[in-house]
C-alpha cells in the first residue's frame, strides 16, 4: 500500500476544468439548439424578419450585460467543454501527451473566451 | 522453495478466516506483541461460499428472546448431540458479534426507527436472525474483508492452495502451500495455524455448495492422527434448485412461502409440522418453519408416495410465493428472483419455483475443544471445516454465520496468545516435509501409472454418496458406499493429470481435492454406518434404527485416519450438562415441550 | 506477489472503439464538440464583424448563409440535439434529486431538461421571431 | 417445462499456455447443449469430458462470488450467468480484458485488488459517536433511507467486469477504476462513516474519478446494476465539492 503513497499528488486543477466542462455541457445542450438554429440557419437563410438582427438590433442586443453574458454561456462555457472532450478524446486515440494537450485546449478555450469577451466589451465602450 | 515466517497462519479466507485474522490481530495488539499474520486462501478471500450465504445470522435481539431461547432451539434442533457448554458460550456471544459487524459496516437490513431488523427462521422459537436483504453472506464477507485491509499485519496469500500441515512432536509448526499462478511451493513456518477451509458439501453429487467446496482442511487435519467428528450428519437443505442445486434461501419461508406438492397440497401437515398456519402468517416452527431435517425427509416420503411434480428430470415439490405480492417479494428477496429467473426460467412473482432437497451443510468436522484448538498443540480450526460442537445431529439455519463470527474470533484469539509464547520451530524440519510434498506432485504428473482418470473417480465418489448416505439411510446402502470409498482410495493412488504444466494448473487441483474429499468421505461413510440409530440429519429405514436411542447413542462418532489402512471409529460422551434430552418435536406437538 | 515474466497483456490500440457499437457512439458523442467548436468560430466572426460595422456584418451573414458553411451549422445543430439527448440522461445518474427522502424518477429529471431546450427557443423566437 | 432439447454448439476458446508456447491461439469445442447450458456448464463439460488442460475460474456457479469473468464475443460476461439458448452461430470466449493474461482464461487481478484497497474501503470512525463496548454492544442507527443511498454501490461482487469494460482502464491501468471508486463512494455515502476526507485523497487524483470520461460502458455489463458509473460520477461531484471547500479553508 506504501506504493500508494507517493502518488497522492491532488489534482486541483481536474475539478475548475471538470466544473466548466460540466456547466459548458449544459449550455450546449441547452441554449446551443436554439441559437444555432436561429444564428446559424434561420438567420442567413432570411427566414427571420429582416430587423430581428439588422446591424442596430444585433449590436444593441450583443453589446450590453446581458450580451455578455450571453457570450459567457454560448461561446465561452463551450468552448471549454469542447476543449475537454478534445483533450480526452486525444487520449482516447493516444495523440499527443496528456500534459501538453491540456495547455494546449484549455489555453484556446481561455484565450478564445477573453477575446469573445473582450470584443463585447470593446462594442460596448465604443 | 520459498521460505516464509508468520507467528499465526490461517488456511482459508471465508467468514470464519477472516474473523480469525481480525481477531487474532486485535488480540495481538492488546498482549502488546506485535505479531505478522499470514491469510492463504485458494480462491481470493471475497469469492469464498461465505459469500453464497442469503437468510441470515442468528443472535438473541429482542427484549422478549432470551439466552435459554436461543440455546434450547440449539440444542433441540442438534437433537441433543451437541456440547452444551459450546452452545452457551456461543448463544452469549452472538449479539456483539453481529453488533461488531454492524460497526464494521456492514448493511444489516433496518426498521423504520433506524434499528436492525430480524426475521424468523426455521427451527428458531422466535425472530431473532439478522439480515442484510437475501444477501447476507455476501454483505459479511465483504465487510469482513474489506475491514481485515485497515490491518497491515494481515498479510494475504490469495490463490495459495495448502497441501499440507507441517506437523513435529505433537505441535503444529507451519504450512506447506501451493501458489497456483506460478506451481511453486512456499513454505509457511508459524507458532500457531488455524483452519477455516469450510465444508464438504461436494463429496455429494446433488448440493447448494460452489465449487470449492470440498473438504480440504478436515483432510488435512484428520491425515495427521485429528479426529473427523460426527461425520455423519450432513445436512439437506429442502429447497434447491432443480438441475444445480442453487439455493433457494429458507428466508423465503420465514417470509410466508408455503411448500406445495404437485395436487397444490400443504403437505407438512402429514408430517407431524402441522396445523396448517393460515396464509401470509407463517409461525415459528411449524409447517414450512420447521427443521430442515424434518422438511427434507417430507419430500422423500412425497416423492415416495408419488406426489412430486417434474422439472427436467427431477422430482421436485412447489414453493409459492405469490401470494406475498410482487413488491414485497421484490423489496426482500430480489435474489431469489433473479436466480430463479436466470437458472430455471421461472418468475416466483407469477409462478411457484419448483424446488427440491440439495445437500447443503457439513455438521461435522475436525474436532476441537470449546476453544478452538485440536488434539494438536497449536492447530486451531473454525467454522464450516469445524467441529467445536454447536451442530450436533442437524444445524440450524443461520446459527452458522454467526458460529463464524463467535469461533472465528475465539480461534484467533487463542492462536494469538499461543504465538505469544511459542518459538518457531526449526526450518529444516519443514523442508523435509516440503520435499515429501514436491515428490507427491511430482508423482501425479509424472505419466505413468495405470492412469486413472480423476473424472471417473470423482463422478463414483459423489454418486456412491448420494446413494449411500441421503436423506434415508440402510444398512447395506451404507455398506455399499463405504467399500466403494475404500475401492476408490486404492485407485487414487494409480491417478495421473494429463496437464502437467506448472502455471494455473487446475486440473491437478481437482485432483489433489479429490484426494481430500476421498479420505473423508471414508470417516463419513463409516461413521454413518455405525451409527445405528436414527438422529437429525442420520435417518435409517433399517429395523429397530428408526428411532433415537440415547442409551447407546448419545455420543459422538470420532473417525482416525489410518494412512492406507481402513479408518477406525470410536465413540466420545457428550456434554449434556444444562439440558437433559428429550422429545424433538414441531408443530402443535411441540407445544410446552422443551422444543 | 511479484508480476510473471510469462503473462501477456496487449496494449490497447488507438483503434479500440470501432470494436463495438457502444464505443463507436460514444465516440459520437465526443466527436459532438467538432461541429460545435466549428459554430462557435463562426459566433467569434460574427462578433468581430459587428464590431467593424453594418457592412461587414453583412458580408458576415452573406458567409454564413454560403452552402458549405450553412450544411457544417446544420451538421452542428443535429450535434447540439444528440449531444442534449446523451447529456440529458447523464444528470440524474450524477446527480440524483431527492425530495423528502424519495428519489425523483429519471425520466422525470430528463423530460425536465428537454422541456428547458423548449423553453429557451421559445425565449428566441419572442425575442428575433416577430416582425 | 419441457424444453430439454438437446443441440451440439460450437465454442471457440483462447488459449494461452506459457509453458508450452509463447503464443496465444483458437481452440475449437463442440458439445451437446440444452436451455438451461450456463457458458460454466460447457467450460465444465470441456475440462471433463474433452479437454482437462483448460484452466479458468469458478466457484459458487450462482453469479454471487464474481470468479468466472470472460469475455463472450468481445463483451466481459460472468459465465455462470452466460446461457448458450442466447447465442446464435459461433461464441468466442477469450479471457477478460486490460488485465494481464495468466493462463488461457485466468487473468491476473492483482493490480483490481490494489486499486480496492487504495480507497480505504472500510468504515472509518476516527470519532465514533458511542465508543463500542463488547460488554454493552449497541449498533448505529440507521435509518432504511440512509440504508437506501449506498445500498445499491454495496452490491458489487469485484467481478472485475467493468474494467475490462472500460477503456480508460484499458488505456491507463494506474485508473483506480469504476469498482474501486464506487466502493470509494459507497462508504462515503454510508451515515455511519467519517472517512470521506482520507477517501478523497485518493479520489481526487488524476487517476481518481478525473480519468473516468463517462464512458458508461461499465455500468452496462455490470451483472449486479451496480451502476459504477453513476457513482463514480458522483464521486467527481464529491471531489470537486472538497476541492472548493479546501480552497476556502486555505
Ligand atoms: C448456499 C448457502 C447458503 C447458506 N446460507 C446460510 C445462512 O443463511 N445462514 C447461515 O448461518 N449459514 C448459511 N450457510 C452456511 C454458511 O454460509 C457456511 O457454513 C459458512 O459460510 C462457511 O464459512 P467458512 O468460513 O467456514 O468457509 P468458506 O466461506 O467456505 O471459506 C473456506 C475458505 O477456505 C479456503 N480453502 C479451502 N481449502 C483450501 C486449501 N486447500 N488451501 C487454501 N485455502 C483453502 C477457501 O479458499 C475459502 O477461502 C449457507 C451455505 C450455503 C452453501
Ligand atoms: S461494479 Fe459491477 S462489474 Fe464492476 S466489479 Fe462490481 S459487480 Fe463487477
Ligand atoms: S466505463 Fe470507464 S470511463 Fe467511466 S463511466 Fe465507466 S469508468
Ligand atoms: S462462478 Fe461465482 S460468479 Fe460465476
Amino acid at each position: 500500500m506504501n506504493k500508494h503513497d507517493n502518488r497522492h499528488k491532488q489534482a486541483i486543477d481536474e475539478p475548475l476544468w471538470w466544473g466548466l466542462f460540466s456547466a459548458g455541457g449544459v449550455c450546449f445542450a441547452v441554449l446551443l439548439p436554439a441559437v444555432i438554429l436561429f444564428i446559424a440557419v434561420l438567420l442567413p437563410l432570411g427566414l427571420l424578419p429582416a430587423e430581428a438582427l439588422s446591424y442596430e438590433r444585433a449590436s444593441a442586443l450583443l453589446f450590453s450585460v446581458p450580451g455578455f453574458l450571453f457570450v459567457g454561456a454560448v461561446v465561452c462555457l463551450p468552448l471549454f467543454h469542447a476543449a475537454h472532450r478534445l483533450r480526452h478524446g486525444m487520449f482516447d486515440i493516444s495523440v499527443g501527451n496528456d500534459s501538453i494537450n491540456k495547455k494546449l485546449m484549455y489555453g484556446g478555450a481561455a484565450l478564445l473566451s477573453i477575446v469573445a469577451l473582450g470584443l463585447v466589451v470593446a462594442g460596448f465602450l465604443g | 522453495m520459498q521460505q516464509r515466517d508468520f507467528d499465526i497462519v490461517i488456511v482459508g479466507g471465508g467468514g470464519a478466516g477472516l474473523r480469525a485474522a481480525i481477531g487474532a490481530a486485535e488480540q495481538a495488539k492488546e498482549q502488546g506483541t506485535p505479531q505478522r499474520i499470514a491469510l492463504l486462501s485458494k480462491v481470493y478471500p471475497m469469492r469464498s461460499h461465505t459469500v453464497a450465504a442469503e437468510g441470515g445470522a442468528a443472535a438473541v435481539t429482542s427484549a422478549e428472546d432470551s439466552h435459554q431461547a436461543h440455546f434450547d432451539d440449539t440444542v433441540s434442533g442438534g437433537d441433543w448431540l451437541v456440547e452444551q457448554g459450546v452452545v452457551d458460550y456461543f448463544v452469549h456471544h452472538a449479539y456483539q458479534e453481529l453488533v461488531q459487524m454492524e460497526r464494521w459496516g456492514c448493511p444489516w437490513s433496518r426498521k423504520d426507527d433506524g434499528q436492525v431488523q430480524v426475521r424468523r427462521f426455521g427451527g428458531m422459537k422466535t425472530a431473532r436472525t439478522w439480515f442484510a436483504a437475501d444477501k447476507t453472506g455476501f454483505h459479511m464477507l465483504h465487510t469482513l474483508f474489506q475491514t481485515s485491509l485497515k490491518y497491515p499485519e494481515i498479510e494475504r496469500f490469495d490463490e495459495f492452495f495448502v497441501l499440507d500441515l507441517a506437523v513435529h512432536e505433537g505441535a503444529v509448526i507451519g504450512v506447506i502451500a501451493l501458489q497456483i499462478a506460478t506451481g511453486e511451493l512456499t513454505l509457511l513456518r508459524a507458532k500457531a495455524v488455524i483452519l477455516a477451509t469450510g465444508g464438504a458439501g461436494r463429496l455429494f453429487r446433488f448440493n447448494t455448495n460452489a465449487g470449492i467446496v470440498t473438504g480440504d482442511g478436515m483432510a488435512m487435519a484428520y491425515r495427521h492422527g485429528v479426529a473427523l467428528r460426527d461425520m455423519e450428519f450432513v445436512q439437506y437443505h429442502p429447497t434447491g434448485l432443480p438441475g444445480s442445486g442453487i439455493l433457494i434461501t429458507e428466508a423465503c419461508r420465514g417470509e410466508g412461502g408455503i411448500l406445495l406438492n404437485k395436487e397444490g397440497y400443504r403437505y407438512l401437515q402429514d408430517y407431524g409440522l402441522g396445523p396448517e398456519t393460515p396464509l401470509g402468517k407463517p409461525e415459528n416452527k411449524y409447517m414450512e418453519l420447521g427443521p430442515r431435517d424434518k422438511l427434507s425427509q417430507a419430500f422423500w416420503q412425497e416423492q415416495q408416495a408419488g406426489r412430486t411434480g417434474k422439472f427436467g428430470d427431477s422430482d421436485v415439490v412447489y414453493l409459492d410465493l405469490r401470494h406475498l405480492g410482487e413488491k414485497y417479494i421484490l423489496e426482500r428477496l430480489p435474489f431469489i428472483c433473479e436466480l430463479a429467473k436466470s437458472y430455471i426460467n421461472v418468475d416466483p412473482v407469477k409462478e411457484p419455483i419448483p424446488i427440491r432437497p440439495a445437500v447443503h451443510y457439513t455438521m461435522g468436522g475436525i474436532e476441537t475443544d470449546p476453544q478452538c484448538e485440536t488434539s494438536i498443540a497449536g492447530l486451531y480450526a473454525a467454522g464450516e471445516c469445524a467441529s467445536v460442537g454447536l451442530h450436533g445431529a442437524n444445524r440450524l439455519g443461520s446459527n452458522s454465520l454467526t458460529e463464524l463470527l463467535v469461533f472465528g474470533r475465539l480461534a484467533g484469539e487463542q492462536a494469538s496468545k499461543r504465538a505469544a509464547q511459542t518459538e518457531w520451530a526449526e526450518m529444516r524440519l519443514l523442508e523435509a516435509q516440503g520435499d515429501r510434498q514436491q515428490a507427491k506432485l511430482l508423482r501425479l504428473c509424472d505419466g505413468n501409472g495405470s492412469g486413472e482418470n480423476w473424472v471417473e473417480l470423482k463422478r463414483a465418489m459423489v454418486q456412491a454418496m448420494e446413494s449411500g448416505c441421503g436423506i434415508y439411510r440402510t444398512e447395506e446402502g451404507m455398506r455399499h458406499s463405504l467399500e466403494t470409498m475404500r475401492q476408490l482410495r486404492v485407485r487414487f493412488n494409480e491417478i495421473r493429470v494429463k496437464d502437467t504444466s506448472k502455471i494455473f494448473n487446475t486440473e491437478l487441483l481437482e485432483c489433489i481435492e479429490l484426494g481430500y474429499g476421498l479420505d473423508i468421505a471414508e470417516a463419513s461413510c463409516l461413521s454413518a454406518l455405525e451409527r445405528r440409530e436414527s438422529r437429525g440429519a442420520h435417518q435409517r429405514l433399517d429395523e429397530g434404527m428408526q428411532k433415537r436411542d440415547d442409551v447407546n447413542y448419545l455420543k459422538h462418532s470420532q473417525v482416525f485416519y489410518q494412512g492406507e489402512a481402513n479408518a477406525e471409529l470410536h465413540w466420545q460422551d457428550v456434554d449434556v450438562r444444562f439440558s437433559a434430552p428429550a422429545e424433538r418435536a414441531y408443530g402443535d406437538a411441540g407445544k410446552g415441550g422443551k422444543a | 506477489m511479484d508480476k510473471l515474466s510469462t503473462q501477456r497483456l496487449p496494449p490497447l490500440k488507438r483503434n479500440w472503439w470501432l470494436k463495438h457499437r457502444f464505443f463507436k457512439l460514444y465516440m459520437l458523442r465526443e466527436a459532438t464538440v467538432l461541429p460545435l467548436v466549428f459554430f462557435t468560430l463562426c459566433l467569434l466572426a460574427g462578433m468581430v464583424a459587428l464590431l467593424q460595422g453594418a457592412e461587414s456584418w453583412q458580408g458576415w451573414i452573406a458567409f454564413m448563409g454560403s452552402p458549405i458553411v450553412l450544411v457544417l451549422n446544420l451538421l452542428a445543430l443535429a450535434a447540439s440535439l444528440f449531444h442534449a439527448a446523451t447529456f440529458f440522461v447523464l444528470f440524474p445518474r450524477v446527480m440524483p434529486l431527492r425530495i423528502a427522502g424519495r428519489s425523483l424518477p429519471d425520466q422525470a429529471i430528463v423530460a425536465g431538461q428537454w422541456a428547458g431546450v423548449v423553453v429557451v427557443a421559445l425565449l428566441f423566437f419572442w425575442l428575433l421571431g416577430r416582425a | 417445462m419441457n424444453t430439454q432439447q438437446i443441440i451440439t454448439k460450437h465454442i471457440s476458446v483462447k488459449r494461452y499456455m506459457p509453458d508450452s508456447s509463447a503464443e496465444p491461439y483458437w481452440q475449437q469445442y463442440e458439445l451437446p447443449v440444452d436451455d438451461s447450458t450456463s457458458l460454466l456448464d460447457a467450460l465444465n463439460h470441456i475440462k471433463e469430458q474433452l479437454d482437462s488442460t483448460l484452466s479458468y475460474r469458478w466457484s459458487c456457479r450462482m453469479a454471487i462470488c464474481g470468479s468466472c469473468g470472460v469475455m463472450v464475443n468481445g463483451i466481459p460476461k460472468l459465465g455462470c450467468k452466460t446461457f448458450l439458448r442466447d447465442y446464435e452461430g459461433e461464441i468466442r470466449i477469450e479471457p477478460l480484458s486490460h488485465f494481464p493474461v495468466q493462463r488461457d482464461l485466468v487473468v491476473d487481478m492483482e493490480i483490481f485488488l490494489e486499486h480496492l484497497a487504495a480507497v480505504k474501503p472500510y468504515l472509518i470512525d476516527d470519532n465514533p459517536v458511542k465508543p463500542y463496548d463488547p460488554q454493552a454492544p449497541e449498533t448505529y442507527q440507521q435509518s432504511p433511507e440512509q440504508l437506501a443511498r449506498y445500498k445499491q454501490f454495496a452490491n458489487c461482487i469485484n467481478c472485475g467486469l467493468c474494467y475490462s469494460a472500460c477503456p480508460q482502464f484499458g488505456l491507463n491501468p494506474e485508473f483506480l477504476g469504476p469498482a474501486a471508486l464506487t466502493l470509494a463512494h459507497r462508504y462515503n455515502l454510508d451515515s455511519r462513516d467519517h472517512g470521506k476526507k482520507q477517501r478523497m485523497a485518493e479520489l481526487n487524483r488524476h487517476e481518481g474519478v478525473w480519468s473516468c470520461t463517462f464512458v458508461g460502458f461499465c455500468s452496462k455489463v455490470c451483472p449486479k446494476h451496480v451502476d459504477p458509473a453513476a457513482a463514480v460520477n458522483q464521486g467527481k461531484v464529491e471531489a470537486a465539492k472538497h476541492t472548493l471547500i479546501a480552497l476556502f479553508k486555505g
